[in-house]
């Protein structure tokens, strides 16, 4: 018997774990072509933000090592236009759309909430907490616990109860699970992990930054471990809280490290370019490997490799059942 | 549509490469102007990005053929170029809008650029059959920097090629040859493909003669597209609408071909002022 | 005629600025069958601790994509056999030995500056500030600007004027520079950037953490963005102090994207592994590039990044023109 | 050495692969024992880890080539497999310290499990040149996994075969046949490669009947090694010297080859509390 999908983030089912993440999925038209999006788990929507917004000037990516480095801008049609043109161009694909929203100060944030209020199309909301802070030099939400907080909240009182709303944090944190906590105490049902992180390529022709916005975000593969990472740690100190991880999956392997790792969806983002029609072959391949791994049901491999499994060596069995979800501690990296 | 196609030939054509797979989906779809985007590197690489390629020429050999031209410029095209016949590439396509035709039998005039001249040949087997007349324009840097010089002269109505060095045609750049082409065709309409220099020169001289043209942007995509199929935004160029709006479009999924008088050619790489969405910061600079 | 790549950290001239990083050409003998010592610009020994240390049970590393996790536990002989056994080894294939220094406590690292301090085989000094801080529960020193402060200070003081100290940090933070502006104070002469991003891999087979540690450090090229970046944001910072570059370099051309950025030096880490003769090969296509650019001197090429090169469109002119060393702010990143 | 290596040939044998490559600066310097380092994945790869393969045998055609005989068990070897002749493969050997070998002619039994079987061919030649008796002790799961029993029953001077699911010799385990190899072959010496569970049980029974055993840690070494050139320290398991003291040794640098007596079997995977450097905070915990 194969695996069943079935997972729940807060109160929202989903018949598979796989979304598309924010920004990678484009606006649902051009992936249409490659992908039935009523089989996805969901869709999350690129982060829309009050008024349209033409992003910055190319050169907006650069190829790296498993990855790329990309800074867009946030590009997009703005509240209006997503809302009679995108929207409702998802719903009649039969997508469950989980609307990301953005901004450059929390009254952005709280006026693209309040515009997703009464649409019953919005499935679930997710927070991009790491847009620029117009109010703070521009440094981003996600690296203060409380400007993470104000936006959840803001978003939150808007969304209708039943509607779940998952903070997205950036990885580029001395502290992410204190992060993480401020979001679940302003109100977030969940957490998305990971936004991109900070990088930069120079293109050694020109002799200059590659992208016009100088650094920009690392995506891919290449990040996947720091992506898992985040997912543990968190998992570790806020075991309720529905996580969605996502960075670099590109097989069904990947997406199960990131559910043994606590996360109980996934999303994929730069393998779309790679790979228009990945997500599919995800689920397909994330079924067969809980399959083969006589794992029954996916909600009951989330969180797994926090528990001690298999033969043990007696010193790590030690440790691990003292702190059965224990934090990866800081001590626990490199050398 | 993406499809797993066998390699058939990798072959040297002057100073480019020409790769031949079967990929029947794609060839039957394929519309003279459309591009494939293709994974490079192989099961195990690290290269993420999918390369862009004008497509040459369909044929049905082989249940059907896809052919595409291009220069090695860079690791993942370096790979490209080993490729053996029986090996498989990740393909995807027919991607992108393609020419639009002209319903009459009217005069066109064909330009292009280094391997961009490649993407003309369809292109012009689909208006001979309109009953147009095709002339060609190509140049290059070099004779080994021409594509389809000779193809040009045997199928075209007319053929001028142009190099820097003067080694094949006549010395000089497209754009110099220009009007005087466009006088002996008496083009109704002109094509380009080629670097996107060219295209901003072939655009200027036929909206100054107010002949319309219509430009495949394949290099500017090969330089700045990830994934060729309009998810990632990373193409973008300010082009103007019929409302006189300037749109950021994206060269793979609302191109690649464009009109050439509508592209603002000589804001590529920024996000002109005016343009929908551009950032207010920019405005108040402007403003104060 | 093929560039000048000599180079300087403070006092201290190098021949060429490629470097092997401290713990990935092990104690030189085993580097020494592949690479004459003599002809890199200079050798980073392992993080050394006052004690001799087992490190970690193994596994100690995982393969992930572009790069490799790994969480050794500072393996090491100890200073006393350090300085019997592995410098005067060093000092006899004719290395420039740079010695990091390690420890859980300033009190470690105090007493491993002290017992080098009469060494002259010692060229400089790396303060390897992302070890764990036994009194902070285990938090690294390098993720508060204090604690970073306190562990040079101890170094600092301990080690000969004209041998410079260089505090090696960690990218895990949510401010990299002001740790920077830290270790300058405490009298670091120069930084090295970076060491491994915190990590993890969970094994899909046994579907628990694939290292013994748990989490680890994730090094190779996949992290190359994020050490650009982090040194880009640096010497944007901090232009005066020199930088030695590390993450993910692999090929000449690497090397020159870290120089562009703001380093005087780099340092070749997990890449030894995959090719333990690649620092020749690197020295070799670095002099290649700079010469295929006309720059006849590595010097002219540090931070060349940081200037507006060749044609500017107006915009991004604009930006470059009022801020030319500034720091890529965090609205610069993704999106 | 570093070497780039033309592959001669990728064949099957049973349910292994054996890869052929011409590396004469290896194949020269090599000793039984040793084992290369390979890099796979090819020129764009994201897989950084070299694999580390025990030599089968060094041939003088060619110049001079290197065969290795592995598991097709992860991406990486499976990239190995889809080798063509005339590619080329990264290798770095001969690494490791080789099989010490006995100066007089004593009787030797040379233990092999799965793959490891391999390393045990060159050896053999060796013991035999000095006049050594050499008897063969092979197993595996099945037919398909036991490498060189046939070879073995050739040349060995005895060679008992034997495997889990009895397809092919005696059904059972290798540690079960041993006491009855042990006495049949009067051995002085052991020299065993294969899994590490098998190294752990033949070590344990050689001890007993207190012959000397000499393990090659090829598995282990798989399992563990990011470099296999003694740089990384990821390989290390707890070996006791001839002072009493445990330390953390290399299996590739310090190894293969340990003796095994020396191995301290069911503490791979941990840092004993007594090993050299072991962490005080465990110390502690066993004083407390
Ligand atoms: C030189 C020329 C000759 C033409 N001759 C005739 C004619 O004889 N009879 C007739 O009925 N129609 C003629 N047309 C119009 C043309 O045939 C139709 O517009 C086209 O077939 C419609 O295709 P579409 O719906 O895909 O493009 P649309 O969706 O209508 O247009 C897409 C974009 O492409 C532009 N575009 C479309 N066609 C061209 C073109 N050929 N050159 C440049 N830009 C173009 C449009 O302005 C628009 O911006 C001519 C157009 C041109 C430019
Ligand atoms: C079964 C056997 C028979 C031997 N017969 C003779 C003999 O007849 N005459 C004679 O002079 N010497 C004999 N020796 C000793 C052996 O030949 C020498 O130790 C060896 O050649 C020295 O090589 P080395 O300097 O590289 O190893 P060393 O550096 O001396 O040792 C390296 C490590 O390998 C171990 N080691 C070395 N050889 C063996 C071995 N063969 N088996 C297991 N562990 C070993 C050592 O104890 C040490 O831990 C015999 C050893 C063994 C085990
Ligand atoms: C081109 C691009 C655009 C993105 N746009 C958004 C966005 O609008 N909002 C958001 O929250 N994340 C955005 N992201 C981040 C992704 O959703 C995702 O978190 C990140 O890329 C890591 O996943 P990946 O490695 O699978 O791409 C974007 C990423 C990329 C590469
Ligand atoms: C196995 C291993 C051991 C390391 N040991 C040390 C160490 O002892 N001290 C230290 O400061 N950095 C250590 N590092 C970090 C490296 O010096 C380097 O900063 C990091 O790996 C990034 O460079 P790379 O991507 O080239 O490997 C180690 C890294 C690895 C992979
Ligand atoms: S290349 Fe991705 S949208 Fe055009
Ligand atoms: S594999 Fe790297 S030290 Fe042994």
């Amino acid at each position: 018997m194969s695996a069943s999908l079935i997972t729940r983030l807060g109160p929202v089912e989903l018949p598979n774990p796989v979304l598309t993440a924010s920004g990678c999925g484009g606006t649902g038209r051009d992936l249409a072509q490659f992908a039935d999006l009523s089989r996805l788990g969901g869709f999350i929507t690129p982060s829309v933000l009050p008024q349209p917004r033409a992003g910055r000037p190319t050169p907006r990516m650069a190829e790296t090592p498993g990855g790329m480095v990309s800074a867009m801008g946030l590009p997009g049609p703005g509240i209006d236009t997503f809302l009679r043109r995108d929207l409702p161009f998802l719903a009649e694909q039969g997508a469950r759309t989980i609307v990301s929203v953005g901004g450059n100060s929390v009254a952005d944030y709280a006026e693209v909430a309040r515009r997703l209020r009464d649409e019953t199309a919005v499935c679930a909301v997710e927070v991009n907490v790491a847009c620029p802070n117009a109010e703070d030099r521009g440094l981003v939400f996600a690296s203060r616990p409380s400007a993470a907080a104000d936006v959840v909240r803001a978003v939150r009182t808007h969304i209708r109860p039943g509607v779940p709303v998952f903070a997205k944090l950036s990885p580029d944190v001395s502290d992410l699970v204190t992060i993480a906590l401020a979001c679940a105490d302003a109100g977030a049902d969940g957490l998305s992990l990971i936004n991109t992180v900070l990088g930069m390529a120079i293109d050694t022709t020109t002799l200059r930054p590659a992208l016009s916005g100088v650094s920009g975000g690392l995506s891919g593969p290449a990040i996947r471990p720091i992506a898992v990472r985040s997912v543990y740690q968190v998992h570790a100190a806020l075991p309720q809280l529905p996580i969605i991880g996502m960075g670099g999956i590109a097989t069904g392997l990947d997406a199960l490290e990131f559910i043994l790792a606590g996360a109980s969806a996934v999303a994929v983002g730069t393998t779309l370019f790679h790979d228009p029609s990945a997500a599919a072959r995800i689920v397909r391949e994330l079924e067969e490997a809980l399959t083969a791994r006589g794992i029954g049901r996916l909600a009951d491999a989330v969180g797994l490799a926090h528990r001690p499994y298999g033969f043990v060596p007696p010193q790590v069995h030690a440790l691990s059942t003292t702190e059965p979800n224990h934090e990866p501690k800081t001590e626990e990296r490199a050398q | 549509m993406q499809v797993s196609g066998t390699v058939l030939t990798v072959r040297e054509v002057g100073g480019y490469h020409a790769l031949t797979l079967v990929a029947p989906a794609i060839a039957e779809r394929f519309r003279p102007g459309q591009f494939v985007a293709v994974a490079v590197g192989g099961e195990h690489t690290g290269r993420l990005l999918r390369r862009c390629f004008a497509v040459y020429e369909v044929k049905s050999d082989y249940g059907g053929t896809v052919e595409f031209v291009f220069a090695d410029r860079d690791p993942g095209t370096a790979w490209l170029t080993g490729r053996r016949s029986r090996d498989t590439l990740d393909v995807v396509g027919p991607l992108g809008r393609p020419f639009r035709l002209p319903r009459d039998p009217v005069s066109c005039l064909l330009v292009g650029g280094g391997p961009g001249g490649a993407a003309l040949f369809s292109l012009a087997d689909a208006l001979h059959r309109r009953g147009c007349q095709v002339h060609f324009v190509l140049g290059g840097p070099d004779a080994a920097h021409v594509f389809g010089a000779r193809s040009a002269q045997r199928i075209g109505d007319s053929a001028t090629v142009v190099t820097t060095d003067g080694s094949v045609g006549s010395r000089g750049e497209v754009a110099g040859v220009l009007p005087q082409a466009l006088a002996d065709s008496r083009a109704d309409v002109v094509y380009a493909c080629g670097p996107t220099e060219t295209l901003r020169q072939v655009s200027q001289v036929s909206s100054d003669y107010g002949i319309p043209v219509q430009v495949c942007l394949e290099e500017f995509l090969q330089a700045n597209g990830a994934c060729g199929t309009g998810l990632c935004l990373t193409c973008v160029l300010p082009v103007i609408g019929d409302d006189g709006v300037t749109r950021m479009l994206r060269a793979c999924a609302d191109g690649p071909v464009l009109r050439g008088e509508r592209v603002r050619w000589s804001d590529l790489g920024t996000i002109p002022l005016e343009a929908l969405g551009a950032p207010r910061a920019l405005h108040v600079m402007e403003d104060s």
